[in-house]
């Protein structure tokens, strides 16, 4: 199969990072992992703005929402502000429900055909899954705070202890890891499995699944089963937060393996369809408030058009109209 | 006339989902017969001023392109991406995650993998990757990236003449990426080298010249609704008055030319004029404003600047107050998203208010332009009107969200409210396939031609299922909708998959019910149908 | 209507950037990590200043071996661990660890706070220390 | 599986290679309960050990108002004083005679039998019902018959404080901490949510010094010893002594045998 | 189908933000306690299980309930009950994510409950309790959604659904007879060892959930827009009824024992419950309640003619409910604990935090039930062909 060779291709990029960042590890590393994350996180800030500032100068012509409720219009009849919002707080709903609580996946469902007629079931595991993925994702990133504040934010502390508050093993297990894992598997395993999403999945699709799973394991096996010296890790990261880096101490294969996935991928993120993280802000269907009656918009490239005038119009049919027995302009 | 060539309905139903062997970029399009739409005669390209008037169709070998084709759509594409944030943004952000597939009527009907709207892009974003970003500069297929080559333009007009713009997906999309907005940027590319299909540009070069789609003359137009008004005289005993290009009027009436010209539109239309006779509404149609659509929508966004303009002209050399318009969907996604901003601002018309209520419509304070079922659903809810639902007893009616008016608008309750008022036999049908959710008809954005009409029972066959799901629950036999693209797309899907199911504009049915001052005593409804 | 919206645009970059760059303008982390004391009495008389293995695998690992000599401990009555270097010591936080590391405050505390670390050990096991004071 | 656990911290110990042993692939937290074969433990040069720890209780010499036993074991074990009868927590108590061993008395028991206050405290049977009810392993029985208490592992579902017959055991309503008269360092103190009970002083046997009880009673008339031993100072009581046990019908196998 | 829950009426929109302000009452109480202990509770050292533990007990028997639906229509094709088996089905999964919520609520340490699958005690009848209490939690979700998914489809289940349901009749029994082991077990406890614990908790098990459901399927005809049918529902009544005689005979069997026998151990705790004990009587009238309020429901469904009344079935099922929970909920767990095994009576009371803790759990319970149902009326009340209209004019104020 022609998609399965992305599939492929895919683990062979993840491992030949993993086999790069050992080497690195190896061949001593301190000088690389002074340079290397200040070098992903520039190309994350940067890239991150100049791709928003790209799409921002692009105007938006027309306004052009898609509306999925019923719109405001006469005063006795009940609108949906969320999703067909009247008003910027609206808009504002809209946009927030979208981004927390992915409100259009949530309405997904799923078409077959049974007994000669489609019919449409109710599918939320891709919502749920997705908002399972993002949200574990969010509390792993802010959780890591720890390595980056001193003292460590209490907010970061309250977190992490929330996320580790059932008591497996120790150093606890973190639900956020866990349930990371499990939203990636489920998007993994459904761009592998159904058909039809196989057929549409990009080289980079997987690749970004796999890039983020990476990072998810290596840092599960570094907490649970090849431990490092915190100390000597918070250090490394206090080092870069105050422009001052000092290599990793005893740095382990591991800890590089987990420091170049994650540099990839800040990296790359801007340069990918990761960036929807930006992305959605930025949607014309999503963010815009549907009063377009209301409210004249202005395109700011309104470009002169070739008209056909009324003049010219009875001009043509000016016998008939008369014949017709229509007013006319010009008898 | 092809609804011969075409395979029965259960030969159709046998839909394979699953995709190809080959990959999608190896899998060449095949221009199968009842498939795809003539392509645009020269003699409409050129009187639109467009490029490259010819003589071809789209299953010859050689388009007849220019030489320097490839330039033209990628200059063409740089273009539109400094223009379009939506078309930028849509290209960058899909994270193909495949909420959007199963939602098209075209894929749900077809099983043909580009019909998913996620691959229907990335038909064209292939291209965007290709020679716009540097990943798919350096990596080419591994980025998913590919070269535009003629192959490529073939499957773009096949793909992109296969997409009604009905923004169904765009409802799923977790990013509000919406196929219609590159839908409609792909076909002004392939518009940029003259591949246009002919069931868009003649009506687009008639409304250019004469008004309207069908290319009527003034005489024309008098005579048919004046015949209209001989059928109302006929059904009800009242005569009605037919204003005409009248300066002076309050208000101008613009309406698709479908509803003066075509059944079962032009009982929609007999509608209308009977209950602005019955209110007494000062108002006039137009001759030069003849047509509510809009079929530059489907060709670019220049052309519905250049054929929208009549309207508010019009609306100027008449000295109306304001305007309303009639039951349409694409020509009310025109009015409501890009009138004003494209020929605006209507600073010479009022802010509308209805002469008969003296309800002020908020909504339309910019555009001027009121939706004729926000009007009569004021009319109705302030006792305007009187009804009698059950004249229109016979009618087991189930309502069609139109997709434009649904996702464009948001009018879901207006039109319903005045069914209720007007109708004692009301059902919905499934609620996946209705308001924001509702499935286009399979003919919209220019497709609803016969040459594509095994694509056309394809694409419909997600509405038409659901008829037929009321049918077979509630009995029902009337399909009720709001566009004037509906009236003329849905009998034959109806013929096709539900047969039995006739379809009517909701103001046809207010007519039925609409109890008129000095009226005989009705025996049948506006069809000539007894009740 | 405004065109580009480059003000809420603008103004949602700077908010991210302002985000994302927290850990460089929080500027807490201008303190130097923790020294964690060895000045104790007990280690100060001890010949060979080494704890059971060596310090950079107890940096990394002394909770899990705690947890495992928890175990072994209390579970299999395995109270003797022999360390690789062939010493024996008793399987226990306070009877063990904490006599030499009797100041937890500089010791311990300093580490886990520094880390985010919290170990719920000392809820119930008792610093000697500090019962004297 | 037990050594291997040892190993790992050795070779982890020793290697350069930390992160890449895979023999510790294996969690921590995911291994298996350890069944300790017979006649292992206690590794402790100078621990006490034994086939089966039992005690006596002389009821003749233990006087009612007395109490060294239970200060003694309170004070060692660091049980807290919440001074509510409610949350109580209690290792060694003292009740009637009457209500220790229900049935043996009669309404013509002498005067002798009424005053008595004999001395409870867990019976460490030798078929605990405890044990068998509890879902985590966290209440277990050690080869020498001592039923132990893992306060890491214990969930607080109270299901065997439901399954002692003997009330033998109390739960930790609240932080005990605040509650202890004086900390004794070398016994770890109870956190809230945790069930306990005498431990017949595991970790003095361990260290090789009797229950704190026995050390403490003036009277001597506790006497601590193993059971399976037939040369045993406790073997040679029950031999030639008349003994009870708390309500042995149950079948638990009661191990503290009150003499009269 | 999730989102059919987010709209509604102003009633349901009232009572779910009812059910949401309880629960959070008892959220915030809960978070008391996991601060301050159990000891918040009116629980003791004597007393070592007190409300919480009861109401799981007593909603064991609700979840088990569902097989009263299940086994006539699937093992004996009772049509009546084809519309309202998801509806049992459902009220199951309410019931054990209830239960199992009140275990939880009751550990002293929450954080370490995953220490149940680390450490598997086969010996633990807690143990099994959990693997049976989760396995029927996902068969009856599993079932009721895949059900209830195909009706909005209009399709038929699929085939694999038939062997889940067989086994969920089994897996029923399995809950309640599991359940009734933790306490038939102890050696020490003479109230609870008895053998027939198990079919005592089986008989007011199938009274009490049935009597909720049918309390459901009124509530649902008169203002949910579904009529679950006479016929289903004076069925349900009749299982009620005979289920109710059973458990009252138990009862009874249990009482004679005990006083003929005239083992003291065994008969103190009777005594305890229905006369008072050395001046303690905390239960006697509530068990004089459920003596009278079961014995006059029985009565009330017993005869035809009440129990197609309306009102009188309502009456009968509320009073069944109240006394079997009377019984279940108080009665049975906590005078197992009195007097204690040294003859020491404390008695109980259960503290104000204690109580709210314990309205949020059923709050939380009713929440998820409401949902379920709110779902389920969609579903049945798109497919069962209403007409639109009133609907829509609803939707317009």
């Amino acid at each position: 199969m022609k998609q399965s060779v992305n599939i492929l291709l895919s683990f062979i990029a993840i491992l030949a990072i993993a086999l790069a960042a050992a080497a690195a590890g190896r061949a001593d590393a301190p000088g690389w992992f002074r340079i290397l994350p200040y070098a992903a996180f520039g190309l994350f800030l940067a890239g991150f703005v100049y791709r928003v500032i790209r799409w921002a100068k692009a105007p938006v012509p027309f306004r052009i929402p898609a509306t999925c409720g019923q719109g405001k219009s006469l005063p006795w009849i009940k609108s949906n502000p969320l999703d067909n919002p009247a008003g910027p707080l609206g808009a504002i709903g809209r946009m927030a429900a979208e981004i927390f609580l992915f409100r259009s996946l949530f309405r997904n469902s799923q078409t077959e055909i049974v007994d000669g007629r489609p019919v449409y079931g109710s599918a939320k595991w891709l919502w749920f899954f997705g908002l399972m993925f993002h949200g574990s994702l969010l509390v792993v990133v802010l959780r890591h705070l720890r390595f980056f504040t001193e003292p460590v934010l209490p907010a970061v502390t309250g977190l992490s202890a929330l996320d580790g508050f059932l008591e497996i093993g120790v150093p606890a297990l973190y639900l956020s890891d866990a349930t990371l894992l499990a939203g990636l598997a489920f998007l993994f395993l459904r761009r592998a499995v159904l058909p039809q999403v196989r057929y549409i999945s990009l080289f980079a699709d997987y690749f970004a699944l796999l890039l983020i799973a990476a990072v998810a394991a290596t840092g599960l096996l570094m907490r649970h089963f090849f431990p490092v010296d915190l100390n000597a890790v918070k250090t490394m990261a206090m080092g870069w937060a105050t422009f001052a880096p000092v290599a990793p101490k005893d740095g382990s294969v591991i800890l590089y393996m987990h420091l170049c996935f994650v540099f990839i991928l800040i990296a790359w993120l801007p340069f990918s369809k990761l960036m929807h993280l930006g992305g959605i802000f930025m949607s014309p269907t999503r963010n815009m408030i549907n009063n377009n009656r209301s409210l004249r918009h202005i395109n700011p490239w309104n470009t002169p058009v070739k008209v056909h005038t009324y003049k010219e119009y009875e001009d043509e049919f000016r016998d008939k109209m008369k014949a017709a027995g229509l007013p006319v302009e010009k008898e | 006339m092809s609804l011969a060539k075409i395979p029965k309905p259960e030969e159709l139903m046998k839909i394979g989902y699953k995709p190809p062997a080959t990959a999608w970029m190896k899998t060449p399009v095949d221009f199968r017969p009842g498939t795809w739409s003539y392509a645009a005669a020269a003699k409409n390209l050129a009187a639109l001023d467009m490029p490259n008037p010819r003589a071809w169709q789209p299953s010859d070998s050689d388009w007849k392109l220019p030489e320097n084709w490839r330039q033209i759509i990628l200059d063409g594409m740089k273009e539109r991406l400094e223009k379009y944030r939506s078309f930028r943004l849509f290209m960058d952000i899909c994270v193909r995650c495949g909420a959007c597939a199963d939602k098209c009527h075209f894929y749900i009907g077809s099983g043909d993998p580009k019909n998913m709207p996620v691959l229907r892009a990335e038909l064209i974003r292939s291209v965007y990757r290709r020679y716009f970003t540097k990943a798919g500069m350096c990596f080419g297929t591994l980025a998913g990236a590919r070269d535009l080559t003629v192959d490529v333009l073939k499957e773009w007009f096949y793909y992109f003449y296969q997409c009604t713009e009905c923004r169904r997906c765009s409802v799923f999309c977790p990013y509000g990426i919406d196929q219609a907005e590159i839908t409609m940027i792909g076909r002004e590319l392939l518009n940029l080298i003259g591949c246009s299909i002919n069931w868009v540009l003649e009506p687009a070069a008639n409304c250019f010249r004469t008004g309207n789609h069908l290319g009527i003359q003034p005489g024309g137009i008098k005579d048919m609704l004046e015949f209209l008004a001989d059928d109302i005289e006929d059904r009800t005993g009242v005569r009605v008055d037919v204003p005409i290009n009248q300066k002076g009027a309050d208000i101008l009436f613009v309406t698709p030319s479908g509803d003066y010209f075509a059944d079962p539109g032009t009982y929609t239309c007999m509608g209308y004029m009977m209950l602005f006779h019955e209110i007494g509404l000062n108002y006039t149609f137009s001759t030069y404003a003849s047509e509510g659509g809009n079929f530059g929508l489907f060709t670019s966004h220049e052309m519905v600047k250049r054929l929208n303009a009549k309207i508010y002209a019009e609306a100027k050399r008449l000295g109306v107050k304001w305007i309303l318009g009639g039951e349409c969907g694409h020509m009310w996604r025109v009015i409501h998203q890009y009138m004003d901003t494209m020929n605006g601002p209507a600073d010479f018309l009022e802010e509308p208010v209805s002469p008969i209520t003296g309800t002020r419509f908020e909504n339309a304070r910019s555009t001027k332009m009121v939706h004729i079922v926000e009007f009569t659903a004021d009319l109705i809810k302030n006792g305007k009107l009187k009804l009698d639902p059950s004249r229109n007893d016979h009618i087991r009616l189930t309502f069609h969200d139109s997709c434009n008016p649904a996702r464009a608008m948001g009018l879901f309750e207006e039109p319903r409210y005045i069914i209720q008022k007007s109708c004692n036999h009301f059902y919905e049908m499934a609620e996946d396939t209705i308001r924001e959710k509702t499935f286009c008809c399979g003919g919209g954005a220019g497709l609803g031609n016969d040459e594509n009409m095994e694509m056309r029972m394809r694409g419909g066959m997600p509405r038409a299922m659901a008829v037929r799901d009321v049918v077979r629950k509630h009995g029902v036999n009337r399909l009720g909708c709001i566009c004037a693209i509906d009236r003329v797309t849905l009998p034959p899907l109806m013929d096709y998959w539900v047969p039995g199911v006739t379809v009517m504009g909701v103001h046809e049915l207010l007519a039925n019910a609409l109890v008129m001052k000095g009226e005989k005593e009705r025996t049948t409804d506006l069809r000539g149908d007894s009740i | 209507m405004k065109q580009h919206k480059w003000g809420l645009i603008l103004l949602g970059l700077a908010i991210f950037a302002i985000a994302v760059t927290f850990p460089f303008w929080y500027g807490k982390g201008k303190t130097a990590p923790p020294v964690l004391s060895l000045e104790t009495p007990e280690i100060a008389g001890l010949a060979d200043k080494k704890c059971v293995e060596d310090a950079v695998f107890m940096r990394a690992n002394h909770m899990k071996m705690l947890q495992a000599w928890r175990d072994e401990a209390v579970r299999e009555g395995k109270r003797v661990y022999t360390a690789n270097d062939g010493r024996t010591f008793e399987k226990s936080l306070t009877g063990s660890c904490l006599q030499c590391h009797s100041n937890k405050e500089h010791f311990c505390d300093r580490c886990h706070h520094y880390v985010g670390a919290a170990p719920s050990c000392f809820d119930c096991h008792i610093v000697p220390a500090e019962v004297k004071k | 599986m037990t050594s291997s656990r040892r190993d790992f911290l050795k070779i982890a110990g020793a290697s350069a290679l930390t992160m890449m042993t895979p023999a510790i692939f294996v969690p921590a937290w995911a291994k298996d309960v350890i069944v300790i074969p017979p006649g292992q433990g206690l590794a402790l040069k100078k621990a006490l050990a034994a086939g089966r720890w039992a005690m006596t209780v002389d009821l003749t010499k233990c006087t009612a108002d007395c109490t060294d036993c239970i200060a003694a074991c309170h004070a060692i074990h660091n049980v807290p004083d919440f001074g509510n009868p409610k949350d109580e927590i209690k290792w060694i108590w003292k009740e009637s005679f009457a209500s220790v061993f229900p049935g043996e008395q009669n309404a013509y028991s002498g005067e002798k039998l009424q005053k008595l206050r004999p001395p409870v405290f867990c019976n460490n049977c030798e078929n605990p019902p405890c044990v068998r009810v509890c879902p985590t392993g966290a209440t277990f029985q050690r080869p020498d018959g001592i039923v132990m208490m893992d306060y890491h592992r214990c969930i607080g579902c109270r299901l065997c404080m439901a399954a002692c017959p003997y009330g033998a055991r109390s739960m930790n309503y609240r932080d005990p901490r605040p509650c202890i008269a004086k900390i004794n360092p070398d016994f770890p103190t109870r956190s809230k949510g945790v069930v306990e009970k005498c431990n017949f002083c595991e970790e003095r046997l361990a260290k090789g010094t009797l229950p704190a009880c026995v050390e403490a009673c003036r009277q001597k008339a506790l006497t601590f010893g193993d059971a399976e031993n037939p040369r045993s100072e406790i073997r040679r009581l029950l031999k030639t002594r008349f003994s009870l046990q708390r309500r042995v019908h149950l079948g638990t196998g009661p191990q503290i045998y009150y003499l009269l | 189908m999730l989102e059919k829950a987010l709209h509604g009426s102003l009633r349901y929109r009232i009572w779910i933000a009812c059910l949401i302000l309880v629960g959070c009452a008892g959220f915030f109480f809960y978070l008391r306690q996991l601060d301050y202990g159990l000891g918040i509770t009116g629980m003791s050292r004597d007393v070592s299980w007190g409300l919480y533990i009861a109401q799981f007990t007593f909603l064991v028997g609700v979840a088990a309930s569902a097989v009263m639906l299940v086994l006539p229509y699937y093992l004996h094709d009772y049509k009546a009950f084809g519309k309202i088996t998801v509806l049992g089905e459902l009220l199951a999964v309410a019931a054990v994510v209830m239960c199992i919520l009140f275990v939880f609520i009751d550990l002293g340490r929450p954080a370490r409950v995953m220490n149940v699958l680390l450490h598997p005690q086969p010996s633990s009848i807690l143990f099994w309790d959990m693997i049976v209490l989760s396995g029927y939690l996902l068969i009856n979700l599993v079932t009721g959604w895949v059900i209830l998914a195909c009706t909005k489809k209009e399709i038929p289940p699929p085939g694999w659904i038939k062997p889940v349901i067989y086994l969920s009749i089994p897996w029923a029994i399995s809950i309640h007879t599991v359940t009734a082991f933790i306490y038939a077990g102890l050696p020490g406890r003479s109230f609870w060892l008895t053998a027939i614990m198990a079919p005592r908790f089986l008989a007011s098990a199938f009274a009490s959930g049935p009597a909720l459901l049918i309390l459901v399927c009124l509530i649902l005809r008169r203002w949910g827009r579904f009529d679950a049918g006479e016929k289903a529902i004076q069925a349900l009544a009749k299982i009620v009824a005979y289920a109710l005689a059973a458990s009252i005979f138990f009862v009874g069997v249990e009482m004679f024992t005990v006083f003929y026998s005239q083992i003291p151990e065994h008969m103190h705790h009777f005594q305890y419950l229905f006369m008072g004990l050395e001046g303690h009587h905390n239960l006697v009238a509530w068990m004089w309640i459920f003596a009278v309020l079961s014995i006059a429901a029985f009565v009330m469904l017993i005869l035809p003619g009440v129990r197609r009344n309306e009102v009188w079935l309502a009456l009968a099922c509320i009073a069944v409910f109240v006394s079997l929970w009377i019984e279940k909920g108080l009665g049975l767990v906590i005078t197992g604990f009195i007097p204690s095994p040294l003859g020491a009576i404390t008695e109980y009371h259960p503290t104000g935090p204690e109580i709210t803790i314990t309205l949020g759990v059923w709050a939380a319970g009713f929440f998820l039930l409401t949902v379920f149902y709110k779902i389920f009326v969609h579903v049945r009340g798109g497919t069962d062909g209403s007409p639109c209209g009133p609907a829509v004019d609803k939707m317009i104020h």
